[in-house]
């Protein structure tokens, strides 16, 4: 982890150290399953993974590699863990696919994009967090996985009722 | 003889302090709305010397940098916007006896919020726009809605967007009546109430800008402007009533039925002392 | 009925940014309601933008998406006053579609 | 104020001995009666409902000890309602903007 990937910014330093404990887990599996990212069929065993490490496996069959390159929004504290504004630009090229995980969720895989050729690779959505958690871009380019992530806190609002 | 006249004068000064002393003391039981805007704006003008007197219908958005962020971001494509075209359809959709609501309301309905609730004096009592839309329902022999459901907060949704920027413009009629239904609703605002022995106040006048637990709190000030409003933890528009009605569960006091006397009456208050703030709603909030 | 899906495509030349809002409750299947039953899960798995009759844009998206979700891209090309074809299809099988004119 | 009305909330002293269904009923009575008294107030406390509730529920089950405690417990947030509306029917101009 080269000293400028964790100058993004003081706040990633932390993450920083997640995105490798990432990368730790996905390389170990039995066969390769086919990678739903590869063609239309909408991914449905991604979509059932408890774990970020087989939600990415499940969609793209490699593991992640943190990288400075993509800029991921995403606010410190959510206003409301129902609507969370979260949006992606990168300058990495011949980007094919553009994912979020929420780690804490229930069903880690969020949301997961196809960008053909000519479009620009830059999403923005609102995304549902359960509680506060680490919210992962994962972007495929050049047939290579990347990913940032950002610590996001969300609890309940009002005085308790 | 000096000593006569110099008693005559300590008299009279005392008879002159006296007076000025009682004057004050009935001046504030005088109800007085326009001395109450005046010192109720330049209070949140004082707390809040960086905003301009608009920002404050935003509420927390204008309190908090990384809030005002994620507002910018939904306003771009607002979750409202169905609520909105819900309220158009069916503010034209005829009742059973051919009329619509734009046959009740001036001008059609449209660009009117700012003017509620106002007192009507055949009435005698203060009406809401929730109410005034329940009352054109059972006028024209339709079933009142619910205060606190969809169709309400579609209604009053694009009621309010019909009126975005108009300055809030409530009037107080010269009839003792109105004078007390606002003192009232003065009166509710700043009462303690439920087991958690919060008033309006306690959060909204002590404490805007500082949160409870994630959310942060909103200015009293313009807290009306925004309504109804589009709230992320409803996932859905909610009115004004429902507003009151869970804002009053949350200090765990037992609400009132929605537009009883002390709702009407607290949105009066809050809805004049904002005078001249534009009308922002729907409004999205946390 | 109006269509679920409301879009704004508008073209500054070289790129066609759009924006599209969605009305779906997007249930996850994990909330549960007033009287304490599971809400089934019930959302939009994937929402497509076709463009010249080619996908520009194509969203797989779980339980995990707000409801009435939104969504904004942008894609090199288009002109004004062409279309973009939008549709989804939820866990249900329900779909809805529209065209939008690139403004 | 405030120390006045968490010493009336606390107020639940505990029976010495085993309560009968007679005590329960009493407390019962007598907690409901406050929180009618707070209704015309217009100064209810939902956590005196969900203590009478509880109260009654402990009843059915035929535990008199917890029923007779929860209703004067229930009976204690009634009054510390009653004490809080006709305190703040004056106190609540401290706070008022002038």
């Amino acid at each position: 982890m080269s000293k400028t990937e964790l100058g993004f910014s003081r706040r990633v330093i932390l993450q920083g150290a997640g995105a490798v404990a990432l990368v730790g887990l996905g390389s170990t599996t039995f066969g390769w399953p086919a990678f739903a990212a590869a063609n239309d069929k909408y991914p449905e065993e991604a979509f059932k993974q408890k774990s970020g490490a087989d939600a990415i496996k499940s969609l793209y069959g490699k593991t992640a590699e943190a990288s400075d390159k993509i800029k991921l929004d995403a606010p410190e504290i959510a206003e409301n863990g129902a609507v969370v504004p979260v949006s992606v630009t990168t300058t990495l090229s011949d980007v094919s696919s553009i994912s979020f995980l929420v780690a804490e969720n229930p069903i880690v895989l969020v949301a997961s994009y196809r960008i053909p050729a000519g479009t620009v690779p830059s999403v923005a959505n609102r995304i549902k967090m359960a509680k506060t958690s680490k919210v992962t871009v994962l972007v495929e380019a050049g047939g290579k996985l990347y990913s940032a992530d950002k610590e996001v806190k969300v609890t309940v609002g009002g005085c308790g009722g | 003889m000096m000593k006569l006249r110099a008693v005559r004068f300590g008299f009279s000064a005392l008879a002159l302090a006296a007076l000025v002393f009682v004057l004050p003391a009935t001046a504030a039981d005088k109800i007085d709305p326009v001395a109450d805007a005046k010192a109720f704006k330049k209070f949140f003008y004082d707390k809040f010397p960086k905003l301009k007197p608009e920002d404050f219908v935003n509420g927390p958005y204008s309190m908090d940098e990384g809030l005002h962020r994620q507002w910018v971001e939904k306003e771009q494509f607002p979750p409202y916007e169905f609520a909105v075209e819900a309220g158009k359809e069916m503010f034209t959709k005829p009742f059973k006896n051919g009329k619509t609501y734009e046959d009740c309301f001036p001008n059609k309905g449209i660009g009117i919020r700012q003017n509620y609730p106002y007192f009507d004096e055949k009435q005698g009592k203060v009406v809401t726009l929730e109410l005034a839309l329940n009352q054109c329902r059972e006028g024209n022999g339709e079933a009142p809605y619910s205060y606190v459901r969809d169709e309400m907060a579609s209604l009053t949704a694009y009621m309010a967007f019909t009126s975005r920027g108009k300055p809030f413009d409530i009037k107080i009629p010269n009839d003792p009546r109105a004078l007390a239904a606002y003192e009232q609703g003065k009166e509710y605002f700043y009462t303690r109430r439920g087991q958690l022995n919060f008033s309006c106040a306690t959060c909204h006048v002590q404490s805007p800008g500082e949160r409870v637990r994630t959310e942060v709190l909103a200015p009293a000030l313009g807290i009306m402007n925004a309504m109804p409003i589009y709230r992320s933890e409803w996932s859905g528009m909610g009115t004004t009533s429902r507003r009151f009605v869970t804002c009053n569960s949350q200090v765990r006091g037992v609400p009132f039925n929605p537009q009883d006397d002390e709702y009407r009456n607290v949105e009066y208050y809050l809805s004049y002392v904002a005078n001249g703030l534009p009308i922002s709603g729907p409004g999205a909030r946390p | 009925m109006a269509s679920t899906i409301r879009v704004r495509a508008t073209n500054n030349g070289d790129i066609t940014e759009v924006q599209a809002l969605i009305q779906h409750p997007m249930d996850s299947g994990f909330v549960k309601d007033s009287k304490g039953e599971i809400i089934p899960a019930h959302f939009i798995q994937q929402l497509t933008f076709e463009y010249d009759g080619k996908p520009v844009f194509l969203a797989d998206w779980g339980g995990g998406v707000s409801k009435d979700p939104y969504v904004k891209f942008a894609f090199k090309g288009g002109k004004k006053g062409d279309e973009l074809k939008v549709s989804w299809v939820d866990n249900k099988g329900a779909t809805d579609s529209t065209t939008a004119k690139i403004g | 104020m405030k120390a006045k009305l968490v010493l009336l909330a606390l107020l639940s002293a505990g029976p010495a001995f085993a309560a009968s269904e007679a005590d329960y009923k009493a407390a019962y009575a007598a907690a409901e009666a406050a929180n009618k008294e707070a209704g015309q107030l217009r100064n209810q406390w939902t956590t005196t409902a969900s203590t009478l509730a509880a109260a009654k529920k402990a009843a059915d089950a035929g535990d008199f000890d917890k029923a007779t405690e929860a209703a004067k417990e229930a009976e204690a947030l009634a009054k510390a309602s009653i004490f809080q509306a006709t305190s703040e029917k004056t106190l609540w101009r401290d706070m008022e903007i002038r």
